[in-house]
């Protein structure tokens, strides 16, 4: 099972700057193990987020996003209290959520 | 007994109460720290325990490195002169090699590692102390810059008989860097066979060859 | 606003933009202002690259697995580890690190933070602690000890390093340290000391802390356990210590061994009165 | 300053990275991005027309001028332009190009920052594709230095 992110979600300026760190290997398919086999590719496909339920962003990441992938965006109108949810899916259909709420 | 000297035994008194053992000579702490490095290592790869048994060498220039005591001129000297011994010419009677290939050894680090395979390749780990070429940014500082080496010391043509004396200086360092300075950072390269003789003229040519970036 | 700043450069306001942007934009575009002045040096380029880095640390995720590890009941005795003692009493986890490591009289031994969750893993989950020392680093219960002092690190960040010299182990420790600091060894000759003994060096790119003394000793040491950015892990001072001496053409020293700790109390004691900046983020 | 013919070979680097996401089907032409002259270059461009990737000011990339290892470069992408529907990050000289793509929305900033592996050094791009399937793009170069001591 996959560890939780980390989600940081601060308004400022009628807006909440929210910067994630998501627990994932982000293999990219480009490297070959001891044995000179190349290790499959693994990693995050698809990132979505939501505002309290309401999805906001959409994103697809190619295997070049860094190990432990860090996201930094912007959601307009948030304020301390709402409840920010991020999703990941990675390429094994493998998924996880988590939420924080906006300080 | 004044109040200064009485607070004295009164605090070593307490200090020894605290303490039961005190704290052991410095011949005994020497000693302390070979038995800790006995029980502390285990054999890896080609990283045998002989590594951590220190030639004579360098057991010399450790004591003055932790000490800030510097090395009698003599002790530095005897140092310098057995590491001159080692030092062989070219058996091909050829100094300069490939500057190419001196480039490719001196951007490399790998080597006599626990992870490297045994007889692997090694390479000369020279960016890691000096700046060499002025293409590569990424050089350490812990040794002087080597750009222009040959040109500063003005060698147009390092088979002339002007640039011998230099030309085998620079091989003598590259061979063994104690016989100039005898607790020199720079490791043996050739003494301790961590480059082949071709490999020191690849490296030679780097630093000595006019078509080198280097003398550019 | 942000053109207000006096790091900002008319570059950072293009024209267009409304002020709810030029916020949201302030953190970001610091770099990109930056990146647009003439002629920067490489020491500067690096500098700016580390400070972007700073912002999102995944050391942060090895952190919040360590505190659960620490509150959750696991091993053979289905127990927490809240009752620990790292030195200041048991469960006292703030302020441990910066006194690590310490003489602790229960095992009559100086331990770093690592050895002594072995012992505390020991004694109150029921795991074998040889056996903990013995598995390869990044492997099963040893990620685990790592995620678990990330934490116990960042419960100390911003605290100041004051190591105890009073008891004549903790003396001892710091002059054997001293002495295995300066050993020259292995195939190239090298020691601690050839890289870390002056100030202002680098190897490469990477400023080389100068461990004998501060403020490098603190920067040094007081890093790790950091997230290491070249392979994705997260690495404690045991790690730290065993790549140098990988590096260094030594043999292998052993987990929770006396040297790497005797070199933790020697670059601890160097390092007093210095910040403790841990979990850090590292090439 | 750019030259024209850097700015041609710039939207059709841009073209072609996008057609080799396999996103965009307008850039799936027969682009050799590697080996361009001058009058190829034009051609191309003008053979795509309206859809001809344009640099613009209004569009930015973050990132590091060296990147002290490659494995991790911090890269950002903003764009004030309206009527953008996503924006994207393109390394260049990756074996996939394409290291993310951002759905906009009326509820988020067109501001968005990741971190992307570099395999060597290489021109990156943050590249804003309007409603209408317009191209606009910033490019930025980023050094990959070797760093430690490489054993």
């Amino acid at each position: 099972m996959s560890d939780p992110m980390r989600i940081r979600a601060q308004a400022a300026g009628g807006n909440a700057t929210i910067r994630v760190l998501m627990s994932h290997e982000m293999e990219s398919g480009q490297r070959k193990d001891g044995n000179g086999k190349i290790i499959p590719a693994w990693h995050i496909q698809d990132v979505t987020a939501s505002l309290n339920g309401k999805p906001v962003m959409t994103a697809e990441w190619g295997p070049a996003v860094s190990k432990n992938p860090f996201l930094q965006f912007t959601i307009k109108g948030a304020k301390a209290g709402d409840k920010v949810a991020i999703t990941w899916k990675d390429n094994r259909g493998e998924s996880r959520t988590d939420e924080a709420a906006v300080t | 007994m004044n109040r200064i000297d009485a607070l004295i035994v009164a605090v070593a008194t307490t200090l020894l109460a605290a303490c039961s053992t005190p704290m052991p000579s410095g011949a005994e702490l020497d000693k302390l720290t070979q038995d800790i490095l006995a029980r502390s290592f285990r054999a890896e790869g080609q990283a045998k325990l002989e590594r951590i048994s220190p030639d004579e060498d360098n057991r010399l220039c450790a004591e003055s490195d932790q000490t800030g005591v510097a090395l009698d001129a003599k002790v530095a000297q005897a140092i310098e002169a057995r590491n001159m011994a080692t030092i062989q010419p070219p058996k091909d009677g050829k100094f300069l090699g490939d500057w190419k290939q001196g480039e490719a050894i001196a951007q490399s680090g790998a080597g006599k590692t626990w992870t490297d395979k045994e007889g692997s390749v090694n390479g000369g780990n020279c960016y890691n102390c000096h700046q060499i070429s002025q293409e590569e940014l990424s050089y350490g500082t812990l040794g002087p810059s080597l750009y222009n080496y040959g040109k500063l010391r003005g060698v147009a043509n390092p088979n002339s008989v002007e640039s011998k004396p230099i030309v085998e200086y620079t091989w003598g360092k590259l061979h063994n860097a104690r016989a100039y300075n005898a607790c020199s950072n720079m490791p043996r390269f050739g003494h301790k066979g961590i480059l082949t003789e071709v490999q020191i003229q690849h490296v030679m040519a780097l630093l000595l060859d006019p078509a080198s970036p280097v003398n550019k | 606003m942000s053109c207000l700043n006096s790091q900002a450069t008319a570059m950072m306001c293009p024209r267009g933009m409304t002020a709810r942007i030029q916020i949201a934009l302030t953190v970001t575009l610091f770099a990109w202002a930056g990146a647009a002045m003439a002629q920067k040096s490489s020491a500067d380029s690096i500098a700016e690259y580390r400070t972007m880095l700073q912002d999102g640390n995944p050391a942060d995720l090895f952190e919040a697995k360590g505190e659960d590890l620490w509150k959750q009941k696991r091993g053979p005795k289905n127990a927490s580890l809240e009752q620990c003692d790292l030195g200041k009493g048991p469960g006292v986890v703030k302020g441990a690190w910066v006194e690590l490591p310490r003489y602790f009289a229960d095992t009559g031994r100086v331990q770093d933070m690592e050895s002594r969750l072995l012992t505390c893993m020991q004694t109150l989950q029921g795991f074998n602690a040889e056996a903990l020392a013995k598995t390869p680093f990044g492997k099963d219960e040893q990620n685990n000890v790592t995620a678990i002092a990330t934490w116990i690190s960042a419960e100390s960040k911003g605290m100041t390093f004051n190591l105890s010299q009073s008891h004549v182990e903790e003396r001892k420790m710091y002059e054997v340290g001293k002495r295995l600091f300066y050993l020259r060894g292995g195939s190239h000759d090298f020691a601690c000391a050839t890289c870390h003994a002056q100030d202002d060096k680098r190897i490469r790119l990477q400023d080389l802390p100068n461990l004998t003394k501060q403020p490098g000793a603190a920067n040094g040491f007081g890093a790790w356990p950091a997230y290491r950015v070249s392979n994705g892990q997260m690495w404690g001072m045991q790690l730290r210590l065993n790549d140098c001496y990988r590096q260094q053409r030594f043999p292998y020293p052993l987990f929770g061994s006396e040297a790497t700790i005797a070199l933790g109390v020697y670059m601890g004691v160097n390092g007093k009165g210095g910040d403790a900046t841990a979990p850090a983020i590292k090439r | 300053m750019h030259t024209r013919r850097e700015t041609l070979r710039h939207s059709a680097v841009v073209a072609g990275l996008l057609a080799s996401t396999g996103l965009f089907p307008q850039y799936a032409q027969a682009f050799d991005k590697v080996a361009f002259d001058a009058k190829t270059i034009a051609e191309a461009v003008k053979a795509m027309g309206g859809a001809a990737p344009v640099e613009s000011k209004d569009v930015t990339i973050t990132g590091p001028d060296i990147a002290e290892n490659g494995a991790v470069v911090p890269l950002g992408v903003s764009t004030w332009l309206p009527n953008v529907k996503r924006v994207l990050l393109l390394v260049e000289k990756n074996p996939a190009p394409l290291v993310a793509m951002f759905n906009l929305s009326p509820d988020i900033e067109a501001i968005f920052t990741t971190r992307s592996k570099m395999g060597q050094s290489s021109d990156v791009y943050a590249v804003a594709i309007t409603h209408d399937g317009k191209a606009f793009f910033a490019k930025k170069e980023v050094k990959v230095t070797l760093g430690g001591c490489g054993g």
